[in-house]
């Protein structure tokens, strides 16, 4: 019933903006007969936390008229001035119902919305009917300042974690530096990496190694990397041929440097060539188009896919069971995990190819990190058993310590 | 300075990141970063453009297999690239969105690469048939979990399942098949979605604190010597 | 098909289900057969049985009713209790590719918000959104609300390239991302942007996609940290990710053309107007319903190849 | 070339050249360009059926139309960056001269000077180029590895991870009124307080066993052994559930093409 008032009276509301642009003596009647309504009581404003400043935060007890009546309320509008003499600016609006405003200056000098910090500032709340001649003042509140903070105190959980992790992490590096032995179960799919290259150099058959469509800011395009330079100096070794179709063209410079690196190491530099490195094209299945005429016209021994990947996951790695190539793929995109299981002969499932860097790496300041993760692992757990049993006693605090979402 | 100074700009731009977090009068900034990262990423599309061209034109200079259709590849990049750059066709001056309704590049969009693009998904629903018949057979217990999560979800989400089972009572209606995908889709599947998630974001914060501290570094590449 | 189809092409549109089905159950009996006799299926024979079930069914349409289920309820209702001139975000965050599926949702979206007179802003985290939204404004839009007007009604703001980035500016500033929409009129013209500095400000959002940059990075990017209400349709394959985030970070969900299915009967079940308007996602459950059919069929012939196999080696 | 190849050929331009002629005929009247559009549409359904012969096997057509969608989508990305990106974002930031030559709305800034640093990047990737100098584009790498490490590690510190860990705590005991109204009251019903119930013992152990899985420092055996086989089980619901869930979204895909080519292509009413 009430939002049908509401239709009903914003009809009217712009009916008669649009009569009185065209006549301002015909304004309806009815319009003219309202009666002027309570001005809203309470007015106080204050200072928005945990900000960059140029904000402020008015709250108010809304008019008595709101809501009943021919002289309801229908709006309320929010003015300031630098001064209580000065001219005062409308900054904004609300409907009817709220008895609050954010006030939030944009940075430009400017620009209208600007809110100067640290500058005496007052305000006034204006009850506003539906003839925007009718209308009731509020008392001037101010002087009031807004003020920039310079931490942001909602956050402090936040860093906690972030403190926390850190020092575990430090701390696993350290201890791992120092030549603590770390033990590290196998993954399946990184032991295999070995058998495939060789099973290529056997069948003398070029090795294919994908990044999907990550670019080179995504963390698994980066543990990727890493997983290249192994592959790449392996292949160097063994003479094998490598084709390395890339997606992203960053992803493509940083790929024939992990490459040329690699061969250097391995004592092959002369073996490598920007051929093995290429860019194909930024487009999803155009890319899959180019990649599935590689596999079958190639007919690689194997196909590495390793990264981002998104819904050519399956195309590919049906593709590739077609043209018969041992298939290992690792990839963070939860999506697109089952498809890699079905399809491929290994696979590496999310955290697993962040972990493979390490792994193949095999230097202890990356094994101290695996530690410092397992740890925080541990700590997930307790934290969850513990928040369960809070949880399921009422004991609403405890949850609460993870309410950081701003 | 081939590796040092990297190594110092990503120590410095991370870890001035993660505090301007905390830090309120900072908070714009890494608004401001994303968008100096997008105009790099156009530079780098130049790149790619460059290297494409370069494979092309040395695959058709040395008559390599399929060199015939290295043609159809550059052709057809420069005729877009044309279209795009230079707007042609479009009906509005300089300032006209560039998928302008007439424009050419908006047509060849149209009839070529939303064709090109969607058949090329579309080929999904075949190989997601081929990979079901391929791949999903009782080898052993994880694969027999597997085939048979995936077979009541398909059951699921047709009529059948529901008219193969509507004969169970109400006080065993778990049992039914579309009730019991949904089950399974919020409880055991969010239970393992959510230990992948919690298990990805431990890794990605580790690893992205490794890159800050300069010890994940072979995304930089070789040593100093090359 | 209509009300006026003639008898002799509704006979026809029988005979042809009846002879596809037959085919299609005849075909795989066959195979069965041969797989107990452990011959191998080919891939193109799997191939071939796909394309027949999903064509046939297009050719000879068979439209099954939909109930919506609560995930899909969850946005329909929210849609329906705003009041009216709300400000509702709908991001096309697709390409033609993914049209399909999420394009019927997208379309579905937009005559809810517009019957209801919310204003609607779109824009797009997809380079390729900017050319779907041209559909729904050809198919939707124009014929069905000519009376709506473009930036009072709604506007669009086009495509800004910077995935996540693009959402990091808009949470705290929209003009600074967008300071015209896609025909140029500066932000503060454009009647919809009234009162709208940021995302902050708005009712609504609903990200219709499934790829990245997507409703994730709507989720992690300004829901959380803006505590604004979100929505999303999205392509079948992203929405099990999703439920983690339901119902706490994202109010609804709609997932798959099933999800598109259940929302258009809604909406015809609410708003009578609705009823000739085209139901791509509701006819499109058809062929969905045979190819599911043709897979299970699949798996199980490649299980009795499997164990078929296995007693054979017992045997030796 | 075969002489089978040939004939192949030829006929399948024959079609194509109906096609055109056919479809130029139905527009007649109703498009203006009626040539063109009945062009368009025969190359469209041309492309569909040339990526679709994939299928069968590697072919001419295939090559051709997968040589021509990777021309075609290098260039289209490179001009929307050019004008989304460089006209839209960096030049009403930088020059107000180039603003009105492209007319957009120049943004005048105290700080539009540090618009420059994404140029000098840029063109320090570009350096890549230079066989002596390629190292220096390591310094523009350096910088979006470190900006989206720095913005990734507090993201997923407080969205995926802290809330999915939080999203954990979810109630043992639904509607529980005493043991004795528990098991009076125990069925097998979908919306039954025991399924209830169970689905939370499983999303809390599952999510508890999965995390097990990921432990990459302790050997898994004994008790612990057993939780990580169980979190792969769990694990096996998830891939099986969701590969099951995402063949409706695949099939709709098929279903869009091949909507196109009955309808657009060879104007049938349905």
């Amino acid at each position: 019933m009430r939002y049908i008032f509401v239709i009903f009276s914003l009809v009217l509301l712009t009916f008669s903006a649009g009569l009185a642009q065209v006549d301002t003596l015909g304004v309806d009647s009815i319009l003219l007969n309202i009666a002027p309504p309570s001005p809203i009581s309470n007015l106080t404003v204050y200072d928005k936390a945990n900000d960059h400043g140029h904000a402020l935060i008015l709250e108010w007890t809304p008019s008595p008229d709101d809501g009943a009546g021919m002289n309801t309320v229908m709006l309320y509008e929010i003015f300031r001035s630098e001064s209580p003499d000065s001219p005062f600016v409308n900054v904004g609006s609300v409907p009817l119902g709220n008895s609050r405003y954010d006030n939030i200056g944009i940075l430009e000098k400017e620009s209208r919305d600007y809110i100067p910090d640290n500058t005496d500032l007052y305000y006034r709340v204006d009850a506003v009917t539906i003839n925007p001649e009718v209308r009731a003042s509020s008392e001037v509140f101010g002087p009031v300042r807004s003020y920039s903070n310079w931490f942001h105190r909602g956050r402090v959980p936040v860093l906690l974690a972030v403190l926390i992790f850190g020092g575990l992490m430090m701390y696993f590096v350290t201890v791992a530096r120092k030549g603590a032995e770390l033990y590290v179960r196998p993954l399946a799919g990184i032991s295999a990496v070995d058998d495939a290259i060789g099973r290529a150099t056997e069948m003398g058959r070029p090795i294919l190694y994908i990044f999907g469509l990550g670019t080179a800011d995504m963390i698994s395009t980066i543990a990727s990397f890493t997983i290249l330079s192994r592959v790449a100096k392996q292949v160097a070794e063994y003479q094998t041929q490598l084709i390395v179709p890339c997606y992203d063209p960053i992803v493509m410079t940083v790929a024939q440097e992990v490459v040329k690196s690699s061969y250097l190491d391995a004592g092959h530099p002369d073996a490598y060539n920007d051929d093995m490195v290429f860019y194909i094209t930024t487009n999803q299945f155009a890319y899959v188009a180019a990649v599935n005429g590689i596999m079958l016209r190639e007919l690689p021994a194997t196909n590495i896919y390793m990264g981002k990947f998104y819904a050519e996951s399956l195309i590919l790695a049906e593709t590739g069971a077609v043209a018969g190539s041992i298939q290992i793929a690792g990839t963070d995109e939860v999506g697109q995990l089952p498809f890699f299981i079905i399809a491929c002969d290994y696979t590496l499932i999310g955290e697993e190819l962040y972990a493979a860097s390490a792994y193949l790496g095999r230097e202890p300041i990356m094994l101290g990190s695996l530690k410092a993760q397992d740890y925080a692992k541990a700590a997930v757990i307790i934290l969850s058993i513990l928040g369960i049993i809070a949880a399921n006693f009422g004991l609403t605090a405890f949850t609460n310590i993870f309410k950081v979402l701003d | 300075m081939k590796r040092g100074v990297p190594l110092i700009i990503t120590f410095v731009v991370g870890t001035v990141l993660i505090f301007s977090v905390f830090i309120p009068p900072m908070e714009n900034l890494g608004e401001n970063f994303t968008l100096f990262f997008d105009i790099i990423a156009v530079f780098a599309f130049f790149l790619g453009g460059g290297n494409l061209l370069r494979v092309h034109l040395t695959k058709l200079s040395r008559r390599k297999r399929d060199w015939e259709y290295s043609i159809v590849t550059i052709v057809g990049f420069f005729f877009m690239l044309a279209c795009g750059l230079f707007k042609i066709g479009n009906p509005g001056d300089i300032s006209a969105s560039l998928t302008a309704e007439g424009s050419w590049f908006q047509t060849i969009y149209e009839s070529m690469f939303v064709p090109l693009g969607s058949t090329m998904y579309a080929l999904l629903a075949f190989f997601v048939a081929s990979a079901s018949y391929r791949a999903f057979r009782a080898k052993n217990r994880e694969a027999t979990i597997l085939l048979l999560a995936a077979f009541i979800i398909l059951l699921g989400r047709t009529p059948l399942g529901t008219f193969v089972t509507s004969w169970i009572p109400d006080s065993f209606s778990i049992m039914q098949i579309p009730n019991l995908a949904i089950w399974i889709m919020n409880s055991p599947n969010l239970a393992g979605q959510r230990a992948i998630m919690i298990g990805i974001g431990l890794g990605v914060v580790s690893m992205s604190l490794r890159l800050i501290l300069g010890i994940e570094r072979t995304y930089l590449g070789g040593d100093d010597k090359l | 098909m209509n009300a006026f189809t003639p008898p002799l092409a509704l006979a026809l549109v029988d005979i042809g289900r009846v002879i596809s089905l037959v085919l299609i159950a005849g075909g795989l009996l066959w195979l069965l057969i041969r797989a107990i006799k452990l011959k191998e299926v080919e891939r193109r024979v799997i191939f071939l049985f796909i394309f027949i079930s999903v064509a046939a069914p297009i050719l000879f349409p068979t439209v099954f009713k939909e109930k919506a289920t609560p995930i899909v309820k969850a946005v329909f209702d929210k849609i329906e209790s705003l009041p009216p001139g709300s400000k509702v975000l709908l991001s096309y965050d697709f390409d033609p590719a993914m049209a399909p599926e999420v394009q019927p949702m997208a379309d579905a979206f937009s005559r809810h918000c517009l019957v209801k007179g919310h204003k609607i802003v779109y824009m797009c985290l997809f380079a390729t959104g900017q050319g779907q939204f041209t559909r729904t404004m050809e198919n939707v839009i124009r014929p069905e609300f000519p009376e709506k007007i473009d930036g009072v009604d709604y506007v669009n703001i086009g495509y800004k390239a910077g995935n996540e980035g693009v959402l990091n500016v808009i949470i705290s500033d929209f003009k600074k991302m967008f300071p015209t929409d896609v025909n140029g009129v500066p932000y503060d013209s454009v009647e919809v942007f009234k009162g709208i500095r940021s995302c902050k400000d708005l009712d609504l959002i609903i990200s219709i996609g499934g790829g990245r940059p997507g409703i994730k990075e709507w989720v992690l990017f300004v829901g959380d940290p803006g505590d604004v209400p979100i929505a999303t349709g999205v392509a079948a394959v992203v929405a099990p990710q999703l439920y983690p985030y339901y119902p706490k970070q994202l109010l609804g969900l709609l997932g798959g053309i099933k999800g598109a299915a259940e929302y258009e009967s809604e909406l015809v079940i609410h708003y009578p107007r609705f009823k000739d308007s085209p139901t791509p996602a509701l006819l499109m459950m058809g062929p969905q319903t045979l190819a599911h059919i043709v897979i299970m069929a699949f798996i199980i012939i490649g299980n009795v190849l499997f164990i078929q196999g296995r007693r054979k080696e017992g045997k030796q | 070339m075969k002489r089978s190849t040939l004939i192949l050929m030829g006929l399948v331009v024959i079609v194509f050249a109906l096609s055109w002629i056919f479809k130029a005929i139905s527009f007649h009247g109703v498009e203006e360009h009626y040539v063109l559009q009945g062009f368009l549409v025969t190359l469209a359904a041309f492309l569909t059926l040339s990526i679709m012969s994939f299928l069968y096997r590697d072919n001419p057509f295939y090559k051709f139309a997968e040589h021509l969608f990777v021309g075609i989508s290098a260039a289209f990305w490179m001009s929307m960056g050019f004008w989304s990106t460089i006209v839209g974002n960096l030049i009403p930031r930088l020059s107000e001269g180039l603003s009105n030559f492209f007319k957009v709305h120049y943004i005048p800034g105290d700080y539009n000077i540090f618009f420059y640093i994404p140029v000098i990047l840029g063109i320090l990737l570009l350096m890549r180029l230079s066989r002596n100098y390629g190292w220096i584009s390591r310094w523009s790498l350096a910088f979006i590895v470190g900006t989206t490490a720095g913005l990734n590690f507090i993201r997923y510190l407080r969205s995926d991870f802290i809330n999915q860990v939080s999203a954990t705590y979810v109630p043992l005991l639904v509607d529980w009124q005493g043991i004795g109204h528990f098991f009076s009251n125990l069925s097998l019903s979908a919306s039954g307080q025991f399924i209830m119930m169970l689905a939370n013992w499983v999303i809390f152990l599952g999510v508890m066993c999965g995390i097990i899985y990921f432990f990459f420092s302790k050997e898994h055996t004994g008790m612990f052994g057993r939780a990580s086989r169980v979190g792969i089980w769990i694990l096996m619901i998830t891939f099986g559930a969701s590969f099951g869930y995402t063949v409706m979204g695949r099939i709709s895909l098929l279903v869009g093409r091949i909507t196109f080519l009955f309808r657009d292509w060879m104007g049938l009413n349905i």
